[in-house]
């Protein structure tokens, strides 16, 4: 049950974009269509998973015995990005189709702010392991499902009239905010 | 190779128009406004004629700024926009709480999309939670009803000096809503059942007699106007259907469980927003689904969402929050669920050819 | 009535057909010129098998059709053809169309007609054959050559012939009217298809509104154990194929699939009376009746047209208009056509002539969509009409195939409800149209290549067939040593 | 320092073979599948109107990006959109033109059969001697019959809308 509204308290409450303000870049760029903004979402969801994992691992087993934490920012990028490589490869050999709709927002996953943000909180946090990857995953879902319903509201504002000076994105900024706005309403949930 | 002007059928039409939807709606809500009015006087009336003026005098000047036709005011949904608005407020709220309310709703929640039919959000509660973040002392202050002629009510100077310079309310004179004195009393270690049975009178909260906003005190008048819309199809009934069901059943089931902790479905029906939010602010066509599986998701969604930020959040009242955050998925439940096409199956593919049954009615006379 | 099935959607719009169904059909005297367009049905068009300045018969064959899927033309009266050329057409574009004028001599003399003995007694194709060379096609304005649909219905089993009086459209009474006066002659029409089809039964399905027809039919039906006259509810679009097999037979047609699929095969009151016609007298097709209506009208009735008569004859006939009409319609006004002008002639398909005023018609101010899903409930297919105009008019007509441009019947009850008057079939008929063009653009690159490569294949051919030459020439020099080496 | 220099490096070392070996067990090959696509969709006649050689440098050209996905007469709006879509690219529908058609001016047509013999699509016919007439539906536009024509006498026209191209115009926007 803890670990249930654990998991909800990072989906809805402290939205990894909405509230946090982490992985802004995505979030704004991949958001255009429905399709690739969840291909962008399941791949992130399996890169902060990992991720999540992997950064406590090494948190825990490299870098505090060696007492290197001073190094953790350099140490999570190096791994994080080195496992979007591999992600990118097992995608691009599985499935061309999922590789042509993320094109080339794959590699900027291992920039996306969020993928190193998350391990970051999780660890400041002081998160077992299983929270960790918890973490990870809920933020992820998080992210995707935030990424889902933007994508469709911009769908649907893209057959809108809106005004020439705010159509593109000045509309999809306000409309984030607005979406910010509404997801207000969970504070305090948790 | 093409036509410009050259008109396509069909020639006939059933003599439905945009306006007379809306006007529907506002005679719909004039019962349970009117009734609003009377129980607390001059300041909210008042305010109810300041904010329905604003969001006109706003729709105007953005169609003019957007160059599109004035004529466009008389479809009366700005008129909407500003009523419904209103309803939502402290009946005694300040001037600039109803005139900063209603640029937001018209102007960002509306025009900023194109204007009528493009926006994502339903404007009105759009303004009130951003009402509700930006002031919460001034949304959060509610003045116990005092029917207009009564003894302690204010009158006409006293209503414009509270509307307009601020003056304070009288001690006596505020009190909290239902949500709110059960959210703060419950905070305080009582428990619902005590708390309930020494301030909340079921009677009082359908008739209206208790403290809120201008539009959710009396129940009876609203579910008149209601099902004044429903037998007029001006709105479906799926959503108000959907979502008060699942605030019921929810309600119900948690009061089954834990009794002392949490209050009855009839509580949650009878106070707050819920029946204003269920009948004509889900309903708005724009920002809700259009087909029938859809809305009956975005009910049930808004009454699941109404009732878990009541309960455990930080917000005593929800539906805005609920209602807002459905608007935000209704586009996925729009293209996720959309009706079966004939000749298809739901899932958009062709029947099959040749061995379709159908064990209601095989071919000749059953 | 009780195993009837419901359909989706559907509306009620005000009928309007008291006054023109309240008279029997009439006559209208000969016009001076008849207008007959080579092409009055889906297909090819005809060609003419006559001369200007010929003198043709009543129903002699003036243009024969050069496909299968095409039907020929017939002399609706004796006269001489005095011109063959583009014609206006009955069409909203104004456009002219292949065609010939016929000058009436007023004898009306026929052509000796070729009438069987009796039909049953043939085999099914050679009906078929008779239907084609009559010229028949489908009469309620779908326009398609009966004899195909026949020839098709013979290679299926066909459970249920449909014979469609549901005539949805408001102020349309001619079906009506056929019902009333020639019952005898469509029931013997329906058995004649039950015949050909070798179907199990017929249903004859008329609209609840038209009590008098519903009585006529079942009194002539009564002799005939395998005709069944039902009542459907009224409610538009009941004629349109799909839904009116969906009501009868509670099936649905697949998408993509003709009505054969499901062992049912829809025709048109006025086209069952037009086979009966051809197939017990011989009779090809070149008349119709038509009814003339629309409050501009002074007196709404039916009429027996010839085919090729101007609108402008069918409205003097029913003295005239009272008031300028606001628009001319060919067909009813939720599927018809606006008429460019009065001197469009009548065709095959043309089932009404509607002088509409403007509080009849729809007001053409459009505003922006409220997505009030009135046209989502209304709609018969169960599609999205909202969305598919949206793509539409964002040019995205993959989009729109996807919500339901696909399977759109065009029938109107989106627009016809639409609060904000939208006119979502003329997003439609747009957005099908890029389609269209996109097709054949697509056909035309793919002929293209294939001339191109054949061009090469026969460039590569002549240049080795000079080769060969040369290299027969160079032959005889060479010849003595490649003996040598063999 | 040493450790954390040693272990960065470590991990580095660690990482980038790992990498190394990934790269090889899901090697993919590198052809450009595109360019065989798009040359799939060319016309195949070589007309040249697009300011290129023929199709297949034109493919190879807009795969590079050097030339527009609108350069294609002949592919017409169709091709265009094709092209727009696989290379991702927005498609301004009003850059098309109308197609052009050849026409032969019959009273000036001696017979000379030299735009017969130009013409990539065989698209006129007509024998020696003879007026020779274009086929509609075979015509590109490509204007080689009238450079060819000594007569002057081959236009390059729209069509005029028949019934049957006839479309309905989009409703003015709301």
């Amino acid at each position: 049950m803890d670990y249930l509204l654990f998991l909800i308290g990072t989906v809805l409450v402290n939205n990894v974009v909405l509230a946090r303000f982490l992985g802004l870049c995505p979030f704004m760029g991949v958001s255009g269509k429905l399709d690739p903004s969840i291909g962008m979402g399941v791949a992130t969801t399996l890169v902060m998973t990992l991720g999540g994992i992997s950064s406590w691992l090494l948190e825990h087993y490299v870098l505090l015995p060696l007492g290197i934490g001073f190094l953790r920012i350099l140490a999570y990028i190096v791994v994080i990005a080195a496992m979007v490589q591999l992600i990118e490869m097992i995608i691009r050999k599985a499935s061309p189709e999922l590789y042509r709709a993320l094109g080339i927002y794959l590699p900027l996953i291992t920039t996306n702010c969020a993928v190193l943000g998350v391990p970051l909180i999780s660890v400041r946090e002081g998160h077992d392991l299983l929270q960790a990857a918890l973490f990870g995953f809920g933020s992820a879902v998080g992210f995707t499902l935030v990424m889902a319903i933007f994508a469709g509201l911009r769908e649907r504002l893209a057959l809108a009239s809106v005004p020439a000076a705010f159509s593109g994105p000045p509309i999809a900024f306000v409309t984030a905010g607005l979406l910010a706005l509404a997801f207000m309403g969970f504070g305090g949930l948790i | 190779m093409s036509s410009i002007g050259i008109a396509s059928g069909p020639f006939a039409h059933d003599r439905s128009s945009v306006n007379r939807i809306m006007l529907h709606v506002c005679l719909a809500l004039a019962p349970a406004t009117l009734f609003g009015l009377y129980l607390f006087g001059w300041p909210a009336i008042n305010l109810w004629l300041l904010t329905c003026a604003s969001a006109l005098a706003t729709e105007a000047a953005c169609l003019r700024w957007l160059g599109q036709p004035l004529a466009r005011l008389q479809d009366g949904s700005a008129l909407l926009t500003g009523w419904l608005l209103a309803l939502s407020l402290p009946p005694w709220a300040p001037w600039w709480i109803a005139v900063g309310g209603s640029v937001f709703a018209i102007g960002i929640g509306k025009q900023l999309y194109g204007g009528i039919g493009q926006n994502p959000f339903n404007p009105a509660m759009l303004a009130r939670v951003a009402l509700l973040i930006a002031f919460p002392l001034q949304m959060t202050t509610w003045a116990l009803p005092q029917p207009l002629g009564s003894a302690g009510a204010p009158g006409f100077v006293e209503g414009l000096a509270i509307t307009f310079a601020g003056a304070p309310l009288a001690d006596g004179m505020s009190g909290a809503t239902a949500l709110g004195h059960l959210k703060t009393e419950l905070t305080l270690g009582h428990s619902a059942e005590a708390i309930l049975a020494g301030d909340f009178s079921l009677l009082a909260a359908l008739l209206g007699n208790s403290a809120g906003s201008l539009g959710e005190t009396s129940e009876l008048l609203l579910l008149l106007g209601g099902a004044w819309l429903l037998a007029r199809r001006i709105i479906h009934w799926e959503i108000p259907l959907s979502m008060l069901l699942a605030v019921l059943l929810l309600a119900a089931i948690a009061h089954q469980i834990n009794p002392g902790r949490y209050p009855g479905g009839l509580y949650h029906l009878a106070s707050g927003g819920l029946l204003l939010g269920a009948l004509f602010i889900a309903t708005d066509p724009v920002t809700s689904p259009v087909s029938r599986s859809g809305r009956l998701i975005f009910g049930a969604g808004c009454g699941v969402l109404v009732y878990v930020i009541r309960t455990w959040g930080s917000f005593p009242e929800a539906v805005a929050f609920a209602v807002l955050f459905m608007n935000a998925l209704t586009p996925l439940i729009d293209r996720y669920w959309r009706p079966r096409a004939y000749g298809r199956n739901a899932r958009g593919k062709p029947l099959p050819v040749g061995r379709q049954t159908n064990p209601l009615n095989q071919e000749g006379k059953p | 009535m009780f195993n009837l099935a419901r359909i989706r959607g559907g509306i009620h719009p005000a009928a309007h057909k008291d006054r023109s169904a309240a008279l029997p059909i009439g006559g209208l005297p000969l016009p001076p010129r008849l207008y007959l367009p080579l092409r009055q049905h889906a297909g090819a068009e005809a060609l003419p098998l006559v001369k200007v300045g010929d003198r043709v018969l009543k129903g002699q064959l003036i243009a024969g059709s050069p496909a299968e899927m095409s039907a020929p033309i017939h002399a609706p009266s004796s006269g001489w053809i005095v011109e063959i050329g583009p014609i206006l057409a009955p069409h909203p574009s104004g456009l002219t169309v292949n065609g010939m004028v016929l000058e009436c001599d007023g004898e009306e003399r026929w052509i000796e007609l070729d009438v069987p003995a009796n039909p049953f007694d043939e085999s099914p194709l050679v009906l078929a054959e008779r239907v084609a060379q009559a010229g028949i096609v489908g009469m309620g304005g779908a326009i398609f050559p009966a004899a195909v649909k026949l020839k098709q219905g013979t290679r299926h089993e066909i459970k249920t012939v449909l014979v469609n009086g549901s005539e949805c459209e408001p102020y349309l009474t001619c079906d009506d009217r056929l019902m009333r006066e020639r019952a005898e002659a469509i029931v013997d029409g329906a058995r004649l298809i039950q015949h050909i089809l070798r179907a199990y039964r017929v249903v004859i399905a008329i609209e609840d509104n038209k009590p008098e027809a519903l009585a006529a039919m079942r009194a002539a039906s009564e002799p005939f154990g395998a005709i069944e006259v039902e009542a459907v509810p009224a409610l538009y679009p009941m004629g349109s194929a799909k839904q009116l097999i969906q009501s009868v037979t509670g099936r649905e047609v697949p998408a993509e699939a003709r009505s054969t699929s499901v062992g049912a095969l829809v025709h048109n009151v006025g086209t069952v009376y037009a086979i009966q016609q051809a197939l017990r007298h011989g009779r090809p097709l070149i008349s119709r009746v038509v009814s003339v209506a629309g409050s501009c009208v002074n007196n709404p009735r039916n009429l027996e047209v010839l085919i090729g008569t101007p609108a402008q004859a069918l409205l003097d006939a029913c003295g005239g208009l009272s008031l300028e009409p606001q628009r001319l319609l060919l067909g009813g006004p939720m599927m018809g056509v606006a008429l460019p002008s009065l001197q469009v002639p009548v065709i095959k398909g043309a089932t009404g002539l509607l002088a509409l005023a403007p509080h009849e018609l729809r007001n053409d101010q459009a505003s922006p969509c409220i997505r009030c899903a009135s046209c989502v409930d209304a709609c018969p297919m169960g599609l999205l009409p909202l969305e598919m105009a949206a793509r539409a008019r964002a040019d995205d007509l993959d989009g729109a195939s996807d919500y339901g441009l696909r399977d759109c019947i065009l029938c109107g009850c989106c627009s016809y409800v639409c609060p904000s008057h939208i006119p979502l079939v003329q997003y439609f008929q747009y957005a099908m149209g890029k389609q269209d063009e996109r097709r054949s653009a697509e056909r035309k690159t793919e002929y293209i290549k294939r001339l191109t490569e054949a061009r090469a294949e026969r460039h590569a051919q002549e240049a080795a067939a000079k080769e060969a030459v040369k290299a027969a020439k160079r032959k005889p020099a060479d010849k003595p040593t490649s003996e040598v080496q063999s | 320092m040493l450790m954390a220099t040693l272990a960065l490096a470590v991990m580095g070392l660690l990482l980038g073979s790992g990498l190394g070996l990934a790269a090889r067990k899901f090697a993919v090959s590198d052809d450009n599948p595109l360019l065989k696509e798009i040359e799939g969709l060319m016309p195949g006649s070589q007309c040249g109107q697009c300011g290129f050689p023929g199709c297949g440098p034109a493919a190879s050209a807009l795969v590079e990006g050097q030339a527009a996905v609108t350069c294609c007469p002949p592919g017409g709006v169709a091709l265009a959109e094709k092209l727009a879509e696989l290379l991702g690219v927005t498609l301004d529908a009003g850059q098309m033109s109308a197609p052009l058609l050849a026409r032969i001016d019959a009273a000036q047509c001696t017979g000379c059969t030299r735009c017969y013999r130009a013409c990539p699509t065989d698209a006129i016919v007509g024998a020696s001697g003879q007026i020779h007439s274009v086929l509609r539906d075979a015509c590109t536009g490509c204007a080689r019959c009238q450079e060819a024509c000594p007569e002057d006498c081959v236009a390059l026209v729209t069509q005029a809308p028949t019934l049957d191209t006839w479309r309905w115009s989009k409703p003015q926007a709301v």
